[in-house]
């Protein structure tokens, strides 16, 4: 992969002892960077480790507290609000950045339209912005409001957007956290032809086995500071882990004790019908971590909303612990103790604009009243639990939740979840944007819940993490259950096999290739 | 950089910026006392304090409502015409019982529970439509505002609905007078803000408020019944409307198609003065306080001088308002 | 002699009589300040009866006024209002419209409301003995525009005079122009307008004059406005004649108090304006050059 | 191992809702005219449709330059009284200019100048406050709003300003007459909708206008320059109030405190029930246009029938503005 030749290249975009600090808390070190064309340089580090700080010094969103970045060998001021797209540094944000109202085309060419005789060109940017998505092997309308988009989607229009632009540094931040593997396939493809064309990229991600596969060069971050910069082949995904985190990374996921096949089943769904999804029918028992798998879209949430009561239902049954239930509002599904964790953690999951105290109670406040009124002191030692618990890392409790990085929003959004306590809990890509580290933890605790005895969704589209804790697998396709796995038979290989209708359930053979 | 995690809890949730924003409107009312003070020298009498306090009350208790509304994301632009509407049947409604009830507490008791009833309804009507029908809660209340304004020309038959003399004079106290020295109009409204103050920030309702300003989708998510509680805001509304009016007929003893006229812009201003966001989100009900006393100091100091052509009283108001809150938004960049 | 406050308190100039009514206030106490330098003015003027009420709360609290010349906006609403500056023992001049007590003024000055309609009303009766079609204008639905309407609906009773239909036009040109044009296209046959305000008549006669109907009919405004009274000096058939309303009784209300105070004559009682039909023979003792009213 | 997703089935990206939002106000004015010509015979001719477009046409532009504004996140309170003061300026300015340029067009074109240049000026005054100083926009235009109504107040001293008559009968066809058949100011109507719907849809700033209301963050991320965009908005705005202003001053030739009050809420009710949202992100001049019809009828339908007491007028404007909107909404829930 890294040759050499390489790194004879002189790098096109770098920083140089480059320091950050947002108000009195620093959050970068002294960092050197640099990235060359035709390479891809990956950042890693924990959560709030500042990658996503330093990626948005290195492309004009920040400026750097100190230090210098270089553009071409030129010592440069990185114009500000992304106006450095027209030097050809191209940024996908961490969080979703599109505007909802918008059509997919109007996102891709936002801020560079194009135009004949002054007017937009509104066929030609339909067009390209069609072929763009084609590549991307994405069917999406281009007149289609981004409010009609899946997660999935909007994050394939944001890397459609990306990849549009002629980009001669482009750099994503965490793009896979969403996608599945198929996905996350067709945009390493598509990183792999802008690099032959010279095209120098900087990906973040805490998926180390895409970082094994994509990147040439590591850069680790851990508190702010650089820890090292290697070669990708002078690594494995162990020893990257280490430098992350900074101590042994040993059995990223928890043993496995086998369920008890005669516990009672807590949660019976039968041929459930909902908008986007057709004749469901699984069972959940005590004690048993169940993975739903699939393709992006195949339907896997809109099952979830409509258990809770978030989505209606057309059809079929629930039973709760042998008694059929009915919610139609969040708040009958949560006192029956079920819960429910959205993927989509900016749009659903929490309020940006609030500290983390109101956001961790939010779903759970009538357990904070006294004598009817709200009892911050027993909210603050919510929050200090759950701080503890998932290791949420901020500056203080009233910075607002919009500021957090990522990853610690994610932990945020769990620890909200589990406030209410629940038997039954649905976790939508519970690990989205989190570090090895955490991610360790958190399937720690997964795993603990399980054998607690409560009952465990995990809906992921990482299939080592559906494969790593989960007891049974059911794979979704289109809107339906196309199988469901268990013991031996959860194999990356079965499950996709699945997940793109090689195989369904019933009949054995190939139906097609 | 992040702090270790137990004493994140701990911290003050303070910063700067914070600051300034909470106390923006204090200063600019710190500042318009001192014009006051400079202007008059019973600015600061009892009487004069008095008088700005009781006749702020109606706006104020209206405007604590608003903060409501307008922090969970809504608007509502019918309360000037609900307030004269519930005014106009409150004194039919007294007049009307003068027969079988007598001249007396008992009449006006009932005329209260008429005022504060029918405020309820019409805020049960906006919120309905605006929850259940779906439709922007500017048009709705822009529709309703025609359509009160309306009722109440039609009611007084384009005059004006007078409160009986006799059951005014048994009514007029409750504006006019006070419990140790402190007129009943100030004590109703300090005790509505009081309780605004602590429904916002200490029950559940208040922290869905915010949340429902902030993102629907997150508090439809987080178990919150958002059109239950958006709902609640306008019933809220309107029952505070009531009791403005409780006050309010009193002091004037009769309502026409002109009673109320712009209020809402008056409250909705007061409420944005005192620093909660006109989107959603973020709301302080002691901020509209202060907002209201802003606005009705305005006026009361344009009384104590004779500089200003009357004529310029609009652009004085005008330019007061956009100083408060730049005061409160200076230098902020977000 | 001591030195005397007179506050002064009229409703805020959001149409073209309460235009006059400032404008000749200011006048009035312009005037008077320079001539009596211990008579110190305090004017104010309100959109509504609140800021009203407030406004004469904060002229006693602050401005140690001892006499009050009134316009009351509303006067229903301000009866008890006014009644406390009165029994603050200060001397209270009420101008215009009338208290809905009696004995709180010492000295009223007004106009003549009801017989504004009933001298339209007359004229009307005498321009058009056969009887016709005619349309009103109104102003916005409070009193003083049912008083007005009343003593013209009265009026006319009895006679073959038909009121098609009548319509607010809230003492506004716009919505002047606006009705006469909607009433233009719906009656074929109009042979008099009554639009009981200068203000709402203007713009009446601009619809008229687009329609090319100026012929037809006659239009009545009402309170003396220049512009109109200029018409009807010149012999405008469209404006034959036009009612006094006139704002300055706010001058006179403003005059004889101060008298009150400086001339040592008791002025007291009841001053009615007659609402005087203005015609080409006596529009002259009503025009002023000066007046922007 | 990676799999093409090409089966994981098309979303329709548009289904039934869009058309209904799309139509409703299509069908709200198609109802308000079925019931005008079953109330008048004359409800159809030529007179009463051109008198209808004529004298919506000052809303209409006005509310143009709004659906801009209100598109990008924004809103303008202070349309109605910045058009007054426009127009005292511009009768000021003509009558001044008469002893120099005598009586004619010279006069006439310099007043139009002196009206498009304070409407210009005006709109970077509200666009400055909000963009640079960060002041809500409601905050800053109420202010305006004030300021503006007072400043013609005192240049008219209360009373009205008349243009000088000769130079009034000059100027008169500008309203009342027009080419073809179509009064000049439903020609300029028509023609600054149309320009406004290219801008909207045809242009950057339109595009850039929607994704600031939509988002501002994402829009300041993509290069836009959120605060010139915005900028521009409120002078746009401002200069289509002179626009407006330019046709209205022929028509009465006067203009005192009273002009153009209410015009904002008409204007920003024009806007929304025409589709566009009024927290920003979306929105369509040709449904403003729609919507300033249905305005401008209800008013026209009113004073066409006798059967509604003129008491209850705001009432049905209310209903209907409420349908209006309902129609377009019906059966939504997002
Ligand atoms: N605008 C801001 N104001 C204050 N603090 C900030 C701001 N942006 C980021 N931070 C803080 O800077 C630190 C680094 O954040 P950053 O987003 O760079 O982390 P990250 O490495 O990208 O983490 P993750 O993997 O979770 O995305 C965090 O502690 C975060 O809270
Ligand atoms: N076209 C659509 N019409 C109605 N609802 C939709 C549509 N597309 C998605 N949804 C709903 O939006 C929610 C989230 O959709 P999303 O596509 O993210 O999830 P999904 O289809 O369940 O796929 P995944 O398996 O990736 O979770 C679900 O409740 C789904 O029912
Ligand atoms: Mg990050
Ligand atoms: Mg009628």
């Amino acid at each position: 992969m890294v040759d050499a030749q390489e790194t004879s290249v002189a790098p096109i975009l770098s920083a140089h002892r480059v320091s950050k600090s947002f108000g009195e808390i620093p959050v970068l070190f002294s960092i050197d960077f640099d990235v060359r064309p035709g390479e891809v340089h990956a950042i890693i580090g924990e959560n709030g480790a500042g990658k996503s700080t330093l990626i948005k010094i290195l492309s004009g969103i920040e400026q750097p507290t100190s230090g210098s970045i270089a553009f071409d060998g030129q010592t440069v001021e990185l114009p500000p609000d992304g106006k450095a797209e027209a030097m050809g540094i191209v940024l996908i944000h961490q969080e979703l950045n599109l505007a909802e109202h918008l059509t997919v085309a109007d996102s891709i060419f936002l801020g560079r339209e194009l135009k004949r005789f002054g007017f937009l060109d509104t066929g030609e940017m339909r067009r390209r912005a069609r072929a763009v998505m084609e590549t991307l092997h994405v069917s999406v309308d281009p007149d289609a409001r981004i409010n009609t988009l899946s997660v999935a989607d909007k994050q394939m229009v944001e890397i459609a957007k990306a990849i549009s632009r002629d980009a001669r540094v482009l750099i994503m931040d965490e793009p896979t956290a969403v996608l599945s593997v198929s996905e996350t396939q067709t945009l390493f493809e598509q990183i792999k032809r802008l690099t032959a064309r010279g095209v120098a990229v900087v990906f973040i991600s805490h998926k180390l086995d895409e970082i094994m596969e994509l990147a040439n060069r590591v850069t680790v971050l851990r508190d702010g500071q650089l820890i090292a910069t290697v070669g990708t082949q002078a690594l494995t995904p162990d020893s990257i882990a280490q430098m992350m985190v900074g101590r042994e990374l040993s059995n990223l996921y928890p043993p496995k004790h086998e369920p008890n096949v005669d516990a009672p089943v807590v949660l019976r769904v039968r041929n459930l019908d909902a908008a986007t999804v057709k004749n469901i029918s699984f069972d959940l028992r005590k004690g048993e971590i169940l993975g739903f798998a699939g393709l992006i879209g195949s339907g896997r949430t809109a099952v979830a909303e409509a258990v809770v009561g978030l989505a209606q239902k057309s059809a079929g049954e629930v039973t709760l612990n042998g008694e059929p239930v009915n919610f139609t509002r969040v708040a009958q599904s949560v006192d029956a103790g079920v819960a429910y964790m959205t993927k989509d953690r900016k749009g659903k999951g929490l309020l940006l604009n609030m500290g983390l105290r109101p956001n961790l109670t939010l779903l759970t406040l009538k357990n904070h009243l006294r004598a009817g009124f709200l009892d911050t002191s027993s909210e603050d030692r919510a929050l200090e639990r759950a701080v503890r618990r998932f290791d949420i890392r901020a500056r203080d409790a009233s910075v607002a939740v919009g500021r957090l990085s990522g990853g610690n929003q994610q932990k945020l959004m769990l620890g909200k979840t589990m406030e209410s306590d629940p038997d039954i809990i649905i976790m939508d890509e519970p690990t989205r944007g989190i570090d090895v580290g955490t991610k360790q933890q958190i399937y720690h605790i997964i795993a603990a819940l399980a054998a607690e005895g409560k009952a465990v969704i995990v809906i992921s589209s990482e299939l080592q993490e559906v494969i790593g804790l989960s007891h049974r697998v059911v794979v979704m396709r289109t809107g339906r259950i196309a199988g469901v796995l268990e013991g031996a038979e959860i194999t990356e290989e079965e499950i996709m096999r699945y997940a793109a209708g090689i195989k369904q359930s019933g009949h054995d053979e190939r139906i097609s290739a | 950089m992040s702090v270790s995690a137990p004493d994140i809890a701990a911290k003050p949730a303070r910063g700067f910026r914070p600051d300034l924003k909470t106390i923006g409107p204090l200063v600019a009312l710190a500042l318009l006392i001192l014009l006051g003070i400079t202007l008059n020298e019973n600015f600061l009498s009892y009487n004069n304090i008095t008088n700005v306090l009781a006749r702020s009350s109606f706006i104020g208790i209206i405007a604590i409502g608003a903060t409501f509304v307008i922090t969970s994301g809504g608007l509502d632009l019918s309360v000037g015409s609900m307030a004269a509407v519930i005014a106009g049947v409150m004194i039919m409604v007294m007049n009307w019982l003068i027969p079988s009830f007598g001249i007396g507490w008992s009449v006006i008791l009932a005329g209260m529970a008429a005022g504060i009833l029918i405020g309820g309804a019409a805020g049960i009507g906006n919120g309905l439509m605006i929850t259940r029908g779906r439709i922007e809660a500017f048009i709705v209340t822009l529709g309703t505002m025609g359509i009160f304004r309306s009722l109440v020309t039609f009611l007084a038959d384009g005059g004006t609905l007078s409160l009986n003399f006799q059951v005014a004079d048994v009514y007029r106290p409750v504006y006019y007078d006070g419990l140790l020295g402190i007129p009943y109009p100030i004590l109703v409204f300090a005790l509505v803000a009081i309780g605004g103050e602590i429904v916002m920030r200490r029950t559940s309702f208040g922290r869905h408020c915010a949340a429902i300003g902030s993102n629907e989708q997150v508090a439809r998510y987080s178990s919150i019944n958002v059109d239950n509680v958006r709902l609640i805001t306008y019933i809220l509304q309107g029952i505070l409307v009531g009791v403005a009016v409780l006050l309010y007929v009193p002091r004037l003893g009769s309502a026409s198609s002109t009673t109320g006229v712009l209020w809402e812009l008056e409250a909705i201003a007061a409420v944005i003065i005192g620093g909660t966001t006109l989107k959603g989100g973020y709301g302080r009900v002691w901020g509209t306080v202060v907002g209201v006393v802003i606005l009705g100091l305005i006026g009361n100091i344009l009384n104590l001088q004779s500089f200003i052509s009357p004529y310029l009283n609009g652009a004085f108001q005008g330019v007061i308002i956009i100083l408060a809150v730049l005061l409160q938004r200076g230098g902020r960049r977000d | 002699q001591d030195k005397v406050t007179i506050g002064v308190s009229v409703p805020a100039a959001d149409h073209g009589w309460t235009g006059g009514v400032n404008y000749f206030a200011q006048q009035a106490i312009d005037r008077l300040g320079a001539t009596y330098p211990d008579v110190e003015f305090v004017f104010a003027s309100a959109p509504d009866a609140p800021k009203q009420i407030g406004d004469i709360e904060d002229m006693v609290a602050t401005r140690g006024i001892d006499a009050l010349v009134i316009l009351p906006g509303d006067p229903d609403a301000m009866t008890s209002a006014i009644k406390q500056v009165k029994d603050a023992g200060k001397f209270v001049t009420v101008v215009d419209r009338q208290l809905s007590i009696d004995g709180v003024e010492d000295l009223y000055v007004a106009g003549d409301n009801p017989g504004l309609g009933a001298n339209s009303a007359e004229y009307f009766k005498q321009v058009m003995p056969e009887g016709g079609n005619i349309v009103i204008l109104r102003g916005l639905p409070i009193p003083i525009d049912q008083q007005r309407f009343d003593g013209f609906m009265g009026g006319i009773e009895g006679t073959n005079i038909t009121v098609l239909d009548d319509e607010f036009a809230n003492w506004n040109r716009d919505d002047g122009f606006k009705v006469m044009q909607d009433f233009l296209t719906r009656f074929p046959d109009i042979k008099g307008v009554w639009a009981q305000d200068d203000d709402i008549a203007l713009g009446a006669i601009e619809a008229i004059k687009q329609a090319g109907r100026e012929d037809e009919m006659f239009i009545v405004g009402g309170a003396g406005m220049q512009q109109m009274l200029q018409r009807v000096q010149a012999g405008d058939k469209l404006v034959p004649i036009d009612v006094s309303y006139s704002p300055a009784m706010i001058a006179t209300a403003i005059e004889l108090t101060t008298s009150h105070f400086t001339g040592g004559i008791q002025v007291a009682g009841r001053y009615i304006l007659d609402s005087t039909v203005i015609t080409a023979e006596n529009v002259e003792e009503f025009l002023d050059a000066e007046s922007p009213f």
